[in-house]
């Protein structure tokens, strides 16, 4: 399919790394859509789990935000926040945490909390939200972001989340036991941490996309795997879902108040 | 303390003061956009807000200028991006400097639960790596006497009144709230005065499931029935979510000047009586 | 971890070890009884048992000197007066010495809480003026940092094990509670291995009230069907408390040979089917 | 009414103490009777909450147990355990915890944990399940029990839970900010507190009960206040509510199982 957009490909590339056995804590935007084309697809029994304290939902179109209604009506069960963040999050029982990024390092750091100085931001950013302990407790995370040199910096003006740390054991010496982040999607290609050093390294690009292009879209000197390989393109079946999905969320989001 | 059947006017003029520490909760379901928009007409200022997701309703706090300081863990239009008039604040001191108190959402889930539970602070495991706790001097540690570990500890949010809005009140004045339930249970419990806005007030509530959130009679200071009062926030049961006013509101509020039209077309020229017609068709 | 739906007798002998530390939780309600009998059957032994009231079930596993330490915050049968079996345990070590580690029902519960939720202990304003402290070393205080309060701490409880009695699973391995549904939630969760005995299995949930107290079936490990499985406690919908029962065990429980001939009859020699047969008509 | 048994007596005078204001966390035996009673006679709207979660339940017969079905049916919501003790115990939204006793001291000083040393016990009682939190959490408390040289004692073998300690300001100096024990209702008497020395003194005497009824039956020097009252007799209201409740509760425990 020679229409696929950037993001499609990404959001399909990020649905792909999830299985029918994962409890994934679900960010809005990205991660939302591809954890539900996952569920639409190769992962029907995933559970899929909003902040808002939905676990176990099945959203026929993605939620606009983590606590619209249908997440409630076709969740297994609702609890209340307190105990989504105390038994459900901080209770280890997260195998992956999908998240969004404002800014990104290397590392997996992340920031969506300011740009510039925290107490004299150039742009105040939304902030972290469930991020911090998201980013901390899940089993592993993955993370989703369109490349831009803005977005993909040598060194993120805030830590909103933690990720690697400067690299290495890091998280191992802040008494952290989860994996952190395991796994990048842009909508250019696949980024997995180098086993040592922690530091992002592109594993597979996406069709059509060179070596460059993911360079001149990211801020730090990447690294690319030595046996890379090239991201299968979304199957009609993936691609169809994922359009489908859209369509329907377009529709119920503008529709607002009957006329 | 038993619950009183006002008008929401009346209601916020008794229980909100100027200066005061408040909590409008409501997890993207059942926010109180009712009783945010009476207290912003009351001109209600100098209030240090709190709340998770400040979300539209704070952002027109702040715009007014009613805010002091502001307590979250994530001020966003969710799903839809920034929240302009908090951002023109914090960046611009437009129209007044405000200060911000930021947690994580899991720090704010807690330190409710332990105002609640009448703790003076709540322990979790998190914050680690992240820069809030140096920014934040109201996040701090404690250390497990059993195992050693360190852990996060914040301090309980007591608020002087938290409003809520809840799908029904009895006639006794216990109040019912079902769906995503969020925090407004702890919120509630955890103020001095508690403020309810209801869709409907019925009879009893026999027949009801015997575990559904209900807040009894005696922990509630005042009930106002405001149907709509929730939207563009929704009310399980009752109506949907309006993201279409969700996401049209990322336009009025990036201009200072439709802003201001806006609160005075919507806000502080309206009633509590348009919530009903906003939500019909919904 | 994907529920198992298998017959009680595996289900014990696949998830409870001798020398494990196992909670059959239940409030008054829901307790665990036919997967407690199962587990004397199987003479499990060498067990540290932990419950909040140990109650008959727990004076049947010490009479039967299967337990080696017990948990607790009140040993009595409810309502009715001591526990026999126990009684004579600690004052005259019959059938065997027990270690007893005594708490109050709120360090408990508040243990069981920061279990589930992955904590190392829980803190909570406890034990004031009380002897507990003195004679368990488990208890001990934390400064809050903000106000400088000092508060009781206890260790969280992580059993290897949970046990608990549930209306409904459905055909997916999900769990449902409902009525008075105690620390059971937090039981299982604070728990590496779950077990639960249910009265009936239904296709699914679908229609029922989306804030019902559900375990969901990857946080479970085991589900077997077992009518009646908590009698003499009861089941809210299903079957009444027989209190009588609890008032005649206050007999049974005085004689030491009376309870063994008791214990060959209704427990050693019998199945989980006969619990059916015990509550019809109630 | 002549026929009035001592602990009638004692039931209906505890009743009395109760309002329709209160919001009272009721222990099983003689106390969950006198809340029972006050509810069905003087105190309609009085909220009844067991430690089993039910809030204000409305029992038709007494519970054998704390945690009785009809306790939940009839409340009017019914939460869990840990919340029972967090938000509504701890939370200080309790105005009287009422309590019975196997061992008292003139303090309020209450032993239900063992009678002998700890660890060598002569008796092992079953403890103190909520008494050590809601002797301290609770606005103030109120203690039922029938007098006896071995229960009303000059030392408790254990303090299960604190009253007033060795009397005067000892709980505001461990930080309590509760009243504690202010009423005692006997089989024979009803007890206040001093107000300097917290030693419960002997206010008023249940008919046809003598100062040395109830010096008898306890073990310490027991103190009368000047004004000494009469306690007024149940009414025929106030016994047949509590008669009506028992002979109900009677039926329906020792019912069991259907023939």
């Amino acid at each position: 399919m020679s229409d696929v957009t950037p993001t499609e490909m990404m959001t399909v590339a990020a649905s792909r790394a999830l299985t029918s056995k994962d409890v994934c804590f679900v960010g809005i935007g990205a991660p939302s859509a591809a954890c539900n084309v996952a569920r639409l697809t190769h992962a029907p029994d995933i559970t899929l789990i909003y902040e808002s304290g939905t676990i176990g939902t099945a959203p026929d179109v993605l939620p606009l935000s983590i606590g619209d209604g249908e997440l409630c009506e076709t969740a297994v069960t609702t609890v209340a926040v307190p105990e989504m963040f105390r038994y459900w999050l901080q209770g280890g029982r997260i195998t992956v945490g999908f998240l969004g990024a404002a800014q990104i390092d290397k590392f997996g750091n992340i920031n969506t909390t300011v740009i510039g100085d925290y107490h004299q931001p150039k742009v105040r950013l939304p902030g972290g939200g469930g991020a911090p302990e998201i980013a901390s407790s899940c089993g592993e995370i993955y993370i989703t972001l369109k490349q831009a040199k803005r977005a993909m910096v040598e060194k993120i003006d805030f830590f909103t989340s933690f990720g690697h740390g400067e690299g290495g054991d890091h998280r191992q010496r802040l008494g952290i036991t989860t994996k952190g982040p395991t796994l990048l999607i842009t909508d250019l290609a696949i980024w997995k941490p180098d086993p040592e050093t922690k530091e992002f390294t592109v594993v597979s690009l996406h069709p059509g996309v060179t070596r460059d292009m993911v360079q001149e879209t990211c801020g730090w000197e990447v690294k690319f795997a030595d046996n890379l390989e090239t991201t299968p393109a979304p199957s009609t079946t993936e691609l169809m879902t994922l359009r489908d999905l859209q369509e329907r969320t377009k529709r119920a989001h503008e529709g607002g108040k009957a006329a | 303390m038993m619950s009183k059947f006002i008008p929401l006017e009346q209601a916020v003029r008794e229980n909100l003061n100027d200066g005061d520490t408040v909590a409008f909760e409501g997890f993207t379901h059942l926010i109180p956009h009712a009783a945010g928009h009476e207290a912003i007409r009351q001109g209600k200022k100098d209030l240090t807000l709190i709340r998770m997701t400040p979300d539209i309703l704070y952002d027109q706090f702040i715009g007014m200028g009613l805010a002091k300081r502001v307590v979250f863990s994530y001020a966003g239009n969710p799903g839809v991006g920034l929240l302009r008039r908090m951002r023109d604040a914090i960046e611009n001191q437009y129209p007044r400097a405000i200060e911000t108190v930021e947690h994580s959402h899991a720090a704010m889930a807690n330190a409710y639960e332990a105002g609640a539970a009448g703790l003076p602070c709540a322990i979790f495991r998190g914050y680690k790596g992240a820069d809030l706790p140096k920014v934040n001097p109201n996040i701090k540690s404690v250390v497990c006497p059993f195992t050693g570990e360190e852990l996060a500890a914040v301090p309980a949010i007591r608020p002087d009144v938290t409003f809520i809005h809840a799908q029904k009140a009895n006639e006794k004045g216990d109040v019912l709230i079902e769906g995503i339930v969020g925090v407004q249970k702890e919120a509630a419990l955890a103020a001095r005065r508690v403020v309810v806005t209801v869709e409907e007030i019925v009879p009893d509530f026999k027949g009801l499931h015997p575990n559904l959130t209900i807040l009894p009679h005696w922990t509630v200071t005042a009930i106002c029935q405001v149907r709509g009062g929730a939207h563009p926030s929704y009310t399980h049961g009752y109506y949907e979510r309006d993201n279409a006013t969700y996401l049209e509101w990322d336009k009025v509020s990036a201009d200072r000047e439709l802003f201001a039209k806006w609160m005075d077309d919507n806000v502080l020229n309206a009633t509590p009586a348009v919530f009903a017609e906003r939500t019909k068709g919904l």
